[in-house]
């Protein structure tokens, strides 16, 4: 009897799966048919790829995303890869043995080296792509006809901004310890190096020790709460590479009963890192702006496909640029308490408006 | 809780309703017909024996009454009325509880824990243990045995014989837990018993017979005779008969088993061939390990020798060391006038030394896989053709020796968990001949849990290698196995040769000049 | 009658430990202790007082999570399942305390609910091991996933941050200088021990890794007693995980990252087997300690970065060679 | 000396028919089936999953997934586990792209032989130490990401000559990616070597018993040794795939590949506690495990609801796969 229900019962199961993929697939693949350049509007495919959707930062860029697609009757395939490299990949080889022509994806590379193979693959199955935060130095855009646009902030001038403003709340001297973010990624080393630049400029400021947490809340409670013991009172401020690390380490040192009189600045400028600025726990932050990223960059790809944009009207300095950013202290963070998307931004004269430069 | 209490219930059953009874009971394996119909009747208050050669049926039979086997056929009746027993838990309700052959004990619990184990009754009140409750649960089961083992004390550090001890004291809580007088089945309870132990358990079953129905299962036809009132045969999962024991002889009741009239010649002394080799093939000097210190021996092709000896004489460990099994510290063993490598089993098998391992199941045969691997495992070379395996080269050979050993197997592809024990062991000894190069044989308790057809069998293989020169080293199951078959014993003590004697057919030494060596 | 079977010291010849018990009981907490007065010769921080609170402060949610770990493990089960369930448990309670995506405020009740939430994850695990016999590797790799999808769904991207003071004060309030999620931990792991030494849930855990089929032969029906003891792991995951929430101050998907090695690498270090049957929540706990005192001490005497998680798993393989060296047998089976 | 010929064996020997019965054969074919069920659920779901195209990017995707649960199969049938692997190809995929722009086409032997090396010293260690295999490779998980991390200064390493790579992104006929091929070709190899040789009986007496393999002379120790080595082989030649396909080296690449390719040898049905099971088993079960990687995301399902999926139909398929008869106690 149960010989007989086991393996009828996995079958069960398997076609319950089944129908519950029926019935998730609710996105269609379209068989476009224009050509390259110049696609229908409504042929057009949009596909947004983040690590994942529990984070909010990331989550917000998906929004934007959405938002996007939704400003011009689309809908947006929303991908996410667990911050796993392979994973992405993945996905994007498939993603790209399906219908290419029209397809514009909006990436986030998980790590420098995996912009790469995302970009070649797309180059072949000509599927129209922009990518941001990371990639090689060496690899442009220019050389490509596919990859449109690579989108960045520049992380030395940001990791120098936070450094400068925390110099500053600790009155120009004293120790510091900083988080790293993941060792392999551009934007942790950009940001640590405008650290460096800012302790160059602020000699008192003295970088006591650096801990990669990865980026990662937990991690950064666990590493804080370490290099407070093992520093005590030599700390007077935290440099994290970006906000969730900061809003870890504000929580070690609530644990430590030492909240308020250490300085603490990160970078993203994610919700609960501006309600800290608010509330005077945290110092500074550096904005970057996840809605609009992630609308932005399906947009450029539309403008191009529908042929609204020509690819050889794009200047140079566009194909790889730095985006406009804020430093956020408690002065100007009521501003920026409720990011929205400008669906102005989003039009096709428009969105190149917050290049303020060429990649370095 | 007390003895009265359960005679009195015993008591408000009608005397002549049979305490147990089994009718037409009918068990199909894959390929095997286990139980063809077997009736059996237990009387109240009654110890019946129950006889039959490994493969008759008795282990499922055994198993059915305790609900570890769902019969395709048949009845059972307790006390009068039919029964189904789904679990072992169903039959310990109607009375009938089990020791098993092979020990079932948790090693990791305590002794205590093991014997109220799934009956807790007032150990364990809404899920917690009540610790010195349940001591005293299992020291009243201890005493209703004589047994001093602290019943706090982790199964696995006591000795075997008192885990079997705990493994009774374990089954008598029946009494506790059933309404009815109980019905108590022991599974070869004595085969590895000393006699003292034997002694112990053989007044307990007398004792249960007071208030309780005893199913007694031993190969040893003796004990059997000895103990019970009734014996019950089994043949081929049929019921052929039943013997009161009443003046009745060993002899009589293996016939019945057997179906026909065995050979008194038990141990093939017939065809013993006193070895004419002059120059030994083994020999062993000042041999030393762990348990043992300066053995020397040698064997000759063709002889058999015996070593003999009680607990902790290092004997075991002696045969193990010969194979590369047991680390040594100092000695020199020479095989044919070679120096034989003892770092490891896989030197041993290259020089053409084979073991048998006393752990048939863990040690010496790979449950799961089929009998031609098996048979092939430690002979590679005699299925290859230089590096390479060669199917039909391994079919025939191993159909060969099914054939030339009668084992008894579906075919050559089934797996040899499947086989009754004595069909196991020959699979195992013939892992040691297919490859022809077998010089030297040590065997630990070959014929451990064997009937009397299959041990007869193995004693008849022993002597056909001997005879064709094999040197082989015996550790046997009893004494009068070492008398039987070897020609020559050497009894080690405390981890020495204690004395050697020559074992020749109509000079043999009795069991009493050896146990006087022995201790 | 036949003369006795004269040797009958089977036990001899069977594979199973016999000598050397309190060896390898004592082992690990030598370890631990030469362990700690190494990194304390080394660093003068590493001895501080503030360091040692901060230790035992960082080895709370490992303890409680190896403490459920510990029953599966003593079963001879194994169990991925903690990243899942732990995400789903920290997302429920930050969701059901007072916080700032919705105006639940349930207090302990939502704890409670969160921890129910463990144990229902945990049960999901030991029914699909119980009914459609897959090995507990694989249902508690699968209930991992489930969990962080459960997860995934209830944070909706918007990371939930808690304002509950109850919960909050977990991390940071202080009883004679442990704050009280030590205390909680230090309760979890009493808990255990009694479940272990007390109930017939946990011995009979320990006899699962024992004998399981001679459990079976004396009419123990054992099911349930698995499905028992994934949901006391999962209950003790879902307190991890809520435990975490309150460190951090808000519900992460990816409370439970990394938990499930960790707590199997301390259980395993502190000596508890992976075939089951041996060790106990005590063992366990001991081996957390020397897991976080390593973690710790690298960082305090500047071990890099780089080199630390190399440097951790070089030591706890050293640290279970010493052990198991003095009991190495010729012919002992090692999987 | 002596002939040892104990009696001449019959000379007609009584050949007994029998085979596997059919549900055995059912049983033994329901990796395979899971895989087409899945694969005709994807379909059902989005029809544009079963295309040509679409099926070649998968099973290239597969490929060194396949590779890494092949190897660990060998050490899975051995009784063991090994926890290294990934690990193991992320340290593989830093060695490759630092040695290409020196050693050219001898980089890829050189990386596999180095992995095998590395895999055979956590073999060594595992046998001499007895140390369980869990722990040498979890272990051995951490000491090689460490290296990797340090050798490669945490960073990734560019390959910017691809060319001695780049014969694994052909494809064959232009529908069978070259990487495909090999990672077929090495199990067909590994499954000639042990289906011929007795090897295949030395692991599975390993894996089912070890005691009872020692004591019949079976070469237990260096088996394992053995089978961690290829093992440790198998995981270099995945990271030469994924170095060919990504142009770089980085210290964690395939650090996520662990889970997957356990689960491979799980769905394929091989027993965790060894004996029982195939290679062939662990590439139908990687082909399952690479399906709902990628296949779930593709056709549309939500990333929370993605997960949810890939933990029950895992568990399904593990229930519809594994051979229980074999598998006495479930742990």
């Amino acid at each position: 009897m149960i010989r007989i229900s086991r393996p009828a019962g996995a079958l069960l199961s398997l076609g319950l799966a089944a129908a519950a993929l029926a019935g998730c697939s609710e996105a269609a693949t379209s068989g476009g048919s224009s050509d390259a350049g110049a696609c229908d509007p409504a042929d057009v495919q949009l596909v947004g790829q983040v690590r994942n959707e529990s984070n909010p930062y990331e989550a917000s860029w998906l929004d934007g995303g959405d938002a996007f697609a939704e400003s011009v009757d689309l809908e947006q395939q929303r991908l996410t890869y667990d911050g796993d490299s392979t994973k992405q990949q993945e996905q994007i080889r498939q993603l790209l043995a399906g219908d290419t022509e029209c397809l514009v994806m909006n990436v986030l590379p998980n790590g420098d080296a995996d912009t790469t193979p995302i970009v070649e693959g797309a180059e072949q199955a000509g599927a129209y792509l922009v990518t941001q935060w990371n990639k090689p130095a060496e690899l442009s855009p220019l050389d490509y006809d596919y990859w449109i646009s690579h989108i960045t902030y520049d992380g030395v001038d940001s990791g120098q901004q936070i450094g400068d403003a925390l110099a500053e709340a600790i009155g120009g001297s004293g120790g510091i310890i900083a988080l790293q973010g993941v060792l392999d990624t551009a934007a942790a080393k950009d940001r640590f190096a405008g650290l460096e630049a800012s302790l160059e400029a602020n000699p008192d400021m003295k970088l006591l020790d650096d801990q990669t947490a990865n980026f990662s809340r937990d991690e950064a409670l666990a590493v804080t709460k370490t290099l407070l013991a093992k520093h005590g009172n030599d700390i007077k401020g935290i440099w994290a590479a970006n906000d969730d690390m900061a809003l870890g380490a504000l929580q070690a040192l609530e644990q430590a009963g030492r909240a308020g009189d250490v300085a603490v600045v990160g970078i993203d400028a994610v919700p609960d890192a501006l309600t800290a600025i608010e509330n005077g726990e945290m110092t500074a932050t550096v904005s970057s702006d996840g809605p609009w990223q992630g609308g932005v960059g399906l947009a450029i790809g539309y403008c191009v496909a529908t042929g609204e944009l020509e690819m050889e009207d794009i200047a140079d300095e566009d194909r790889a640029f730095y985006a406009e950013q804020f430093l956020i202290n408690d002065e100007n963070v009521a501003d920026f308490a409720t990011p929205e998307t400008d669906s102005a931004d989003f039009e096709c004269d428009n969105v190149f408006n917050r290049a303020v430069g060429p990649l370095s | 809780m007390s003895i009265e209490v359960e005679s009195q219930a015993a008591a408000s059953v009608p005397a002549r309703v049979p305490a147990l009874e089994v009718k037409g009971l009918v068990k199909h394996y894959p390929g095997v017909k286990a139980l063809d119909g077997v009736d059996l009747v237990v009387h109240q208050n009654e110890v019946l024996g129950l006889a039959g050669e490994n493969g008759a049926g008795k282990s499922t039979l055994l198993k059915a009454l305790v609900g570890l086997v769902k019969p395709d056929a048949g009845e059972i009746y307790v006390r009068g009325e039919k029964v189904k027993l789904r679990s072992v838990d169903d039959a310990a309700v109607q009375g009938i509880g089990m020791v098993f052959q092979e020990q079932s004990l948790v090693p990791n619990l305590t002794a205590a824990e093991n014997i109220v184990l799934g009956s807790e009754g007032a150990g364990v009140k809404a899920g917690l243990y009540r610790w010195s409750e349940m001591r005293r649960l299992a020291q009243e089961q201890f005493d209703k045995i004589g047994s001093h083992i602290d019943p706090l004390a982790r199964t696995d550090t006591l000795s075997f014989a008192d885990r079997q001890m705990v493994e009774i004291a374990k089954v008598l809580r029946i009494e506790q837990r059933s309404q009815h007088p109980p019905v108590i089945i022991l599974d070869e309870p004595t085969s590895v018993l000393e006699s003292k132990e034997i002694e112990t358990l053989f007044t307990q079953v007398r004792r249960l017979r007071e208030f309780a129905s005893v199913v007694f299962v031993s190969h040893r036809l003796d004990e059997v005779l000895d103990v019970c009132d009734r014996v019950a045969v089994l043949r081929s999962g049929q019921s052929v008969g039943e013997v009161q024991t009443e003046g009745a002889q060993p002899a009589d009741l293996h016939k019945m088993m057997i179906g026909s009239t065995g050979s008194d010649d038990h141990y093939h002394e017939g065809l013993a061939q006193p070895s004419e080799e002059e120059r030994p093939r083994l020999t062993v000097r000042g041999l030393s390990a762990k348990t043992f210190r300066d053995v020397n021996l040698d064997v000759h092709a063709g002889e058999i020798v015996a070593v003999v000896g009680v607990h902790g004489s290092g004997r075991e460990d002696v045969c193990r060391a010969l194979f590369g099994a047991e680390p040594t510290t100092a000695g020199e063993v020479t095989l044919d006038g070679k120096k034989l490598d003892l770092s490891g089993t896989r030197a041993a098998c290259a020089a053409g030394v084979g073991y048998v391992p006393a752990e048939r199941k863990i040690e010496g045969m790979v449950g799961p896989m089929s009998v031609a691997d098996n048979m092939t495992l430690a002979k590679q070379k005699s299925r290859c053709n230089g590096p390479l395996v060669v199917p039909t080269k391994q079919a025939t050979l191993v159909d060969r020796w099914i054939e030339r050993l009668s084992i008894r197997t579906p075919n050559r592809t089934t797996a040899i968990q499947r086989l009754s024990g004595g069909n196991q062991q020959k699979v195992v000894l013939a892992r040691w001949l297919v490859g022809n190069d077998i010089r030297l044989l040590l065997l630990d308790h070959p014929t451990r849990g064997l009937d009397i057809g299959a041990r007869s069998e193995v004693y008849r293989l022993m002597r056909e290698l001997a005879n064709n020169g094999v040197a082989t080293v015996l550790l046997a199951d009893s004494l009068e196995e070492a008398i039987g078959m070897a020609d020559r014993i050497i009894v080690m003590s405390d981890g020495k040769v204690a004395s050697e004697m020559p074992c020749r057919t109509g000079a043999k030494p009795t069991p009493l000049d050896l146990v006087k060596e022995m201790v | 009658m036949t003369s006795p079977a004269e040797d009958v010291d089977v036990a001899a010849a069977r594979p199973q430990p016999r000598r050397g018990v309190s060896l390898r009981d004592a082992g690990p907490p030598i370890a631990l202790v030469v362990v700690f007065l190494v990194f304390a010769a080394l660093s003068s921080q590493f001895r501080s007082i503030e360091n040692i609170q901060n230790i035992l402060d960082a080895a709370a949610v490992l303890g409680v999570v190896t403490c459920g770990i510990t029953f599966v493990l003593m079963m001879g089960s194994i169990d991925l399942s903690s990243p899942g369930v732990m995400g789903a448990s920290a997302l429920a309670v930050a969701l059901l305390v007072q916080n700032n995506r919705n105006d639940n405020d349930f207090g302990l009740l939502g704890v409670a609910l969160a921890v129910a939430l463990g144990a229902a994850l945990g049960a999901l695990s030991g029914s699909a091991l119980v009914l459609l016999k897959v090995p507990s590797f694989m249902t508690t790799l699968g209930v991992s996933a489930i969990g962080l999808g459960i997860a995934t769904l209830m944070f909706s991207g918007v990371q939930p941050n808690i304002s509950d003071e109850m919960l909050g004060s977990w991390a940071t309030e202080r009883l004679i200088g442990l704050s009280y999620l030590t205390w909680i931990a230090i309760g979890c792991i009493l808990l255990g021990w009694l479940i272990q030494r007390y109930t017939r849930l946990g011995r009979y855990a320990f006899a699962i890794g024992g004998a399981e089929e001679v459990l079976s032969l004396s009419g123990v029906k054992v099911a349930p007693y698995k499905v028992a003891v994934f949901t006391l792991a999962g209950a003790f995951y879902g307190l991890g995980g809520v435990m975490v929430t309150s460190q951090l101050g808000a519900g992460l998907v990816q409370a439970g990252d990394g938990y499930d090695f960790s707590a199997i690498t301390a259980a395993v270090v502190g000596g508890t087997l992976l075939i089951g049957g041996r060790g106990g929540v005590l063992h366990s706990a001991v081996g957390v300690l020397l897991i976080v005192v390593l973690t710790n001490g690298l960082v305090q005497i500047g071990v890099s970065p780089y080199w630390q998680g190399g440097v951790q798993g070089f030591i706890v393989v050293a640290a279970v060679a010493a052990a198991v060296i003095p009991q190495r047998r010729r012919n002992q089976v090692v999987k | 000396m002596t002939s040892p010929v104990v009696a001449r064996p019959a000379a007609e020997p009584t050949v007994v028919k029998g085979g596997p019965s059919l549900s055995a054969r059912v049983t033994s074919f329901m990796p395979v089936i899971a895989l087409v069920v899945l694969l005709a659920a994807l379909t059902i779901a989005d029809p544009g999953f079963f295309t040509q195209r679409s099926l070649t990017a998968a099973s290239m995707t597969a490929a060194p997934l396949i590779v890494m649960a092949v190897g660990a199969t060998l050490v899975v049938l051995c009784g063991g586990i090994d926890l290294s692997i990934a690990a193991m190809a992320s340290l593989s995929t830093v060695f490759l792209a630092l040695w290409l722009p020196s050693l050219g086409a001898l980089s890829t032997p050189a990386v596999i032989a180095a992995a095998a090396a590395f895999g055979a010293v956590q073999g060594v260690l595992h046998v001499v130490l007895r140390i369980p295999s869990f722990i040498v490779t979890l272990g051995g998980m951490s000491v090689f990401s460490a290296i990797a991390l340090v050798v490669s200064d945490a960073g990734t390493v560019p390959v910017t000559d691809n060319s001695t790579l780049n014969w694994l992104t052909l494809y064959l006929g232009g529908i069978v990616p070259m990487s495909v091929v090999v990672a077929l070709l090495v199990v067909t190899g590994i499954w000639v070597i042990m289906r011929f040789t007795p090897i295949q009986s030395w692991i599975t007496a390993t894996g089912y018993s070890e005691s009872a393999a020692r004591l019949a002379g079976s070469p237990v120790d260096y088996v394992k040794i053995g089978a961690f080595c290829v093992s440790g082989a198998c995981a270099g030649l995945a990271a030469v795939m994924l170095v060919s396909r990504n142009f770089s080296g980085n210290p964690s690449m395939a650090d996520n590949l662990l889970l997957p390719a356990v689960a491979a040898i799980v769905v394929g049905g091989t027993a965790i506690t060894g004996g029982h099971g195939s290679v062939w088993r662990s590439v139908a079960g990687a082909l399952v495990v690479t399906l709902l990687r990628v296949g779930l995301p593709i056709v549309g399902v939500p990333s929370a609801w993605e997960q949810i999926l890939y933990g029950a139909i895992i568990v399904a398929a593990v229930a519809l796969t594994l051979d229980r008869s074999k598998v006495l106690i479930i742990k």
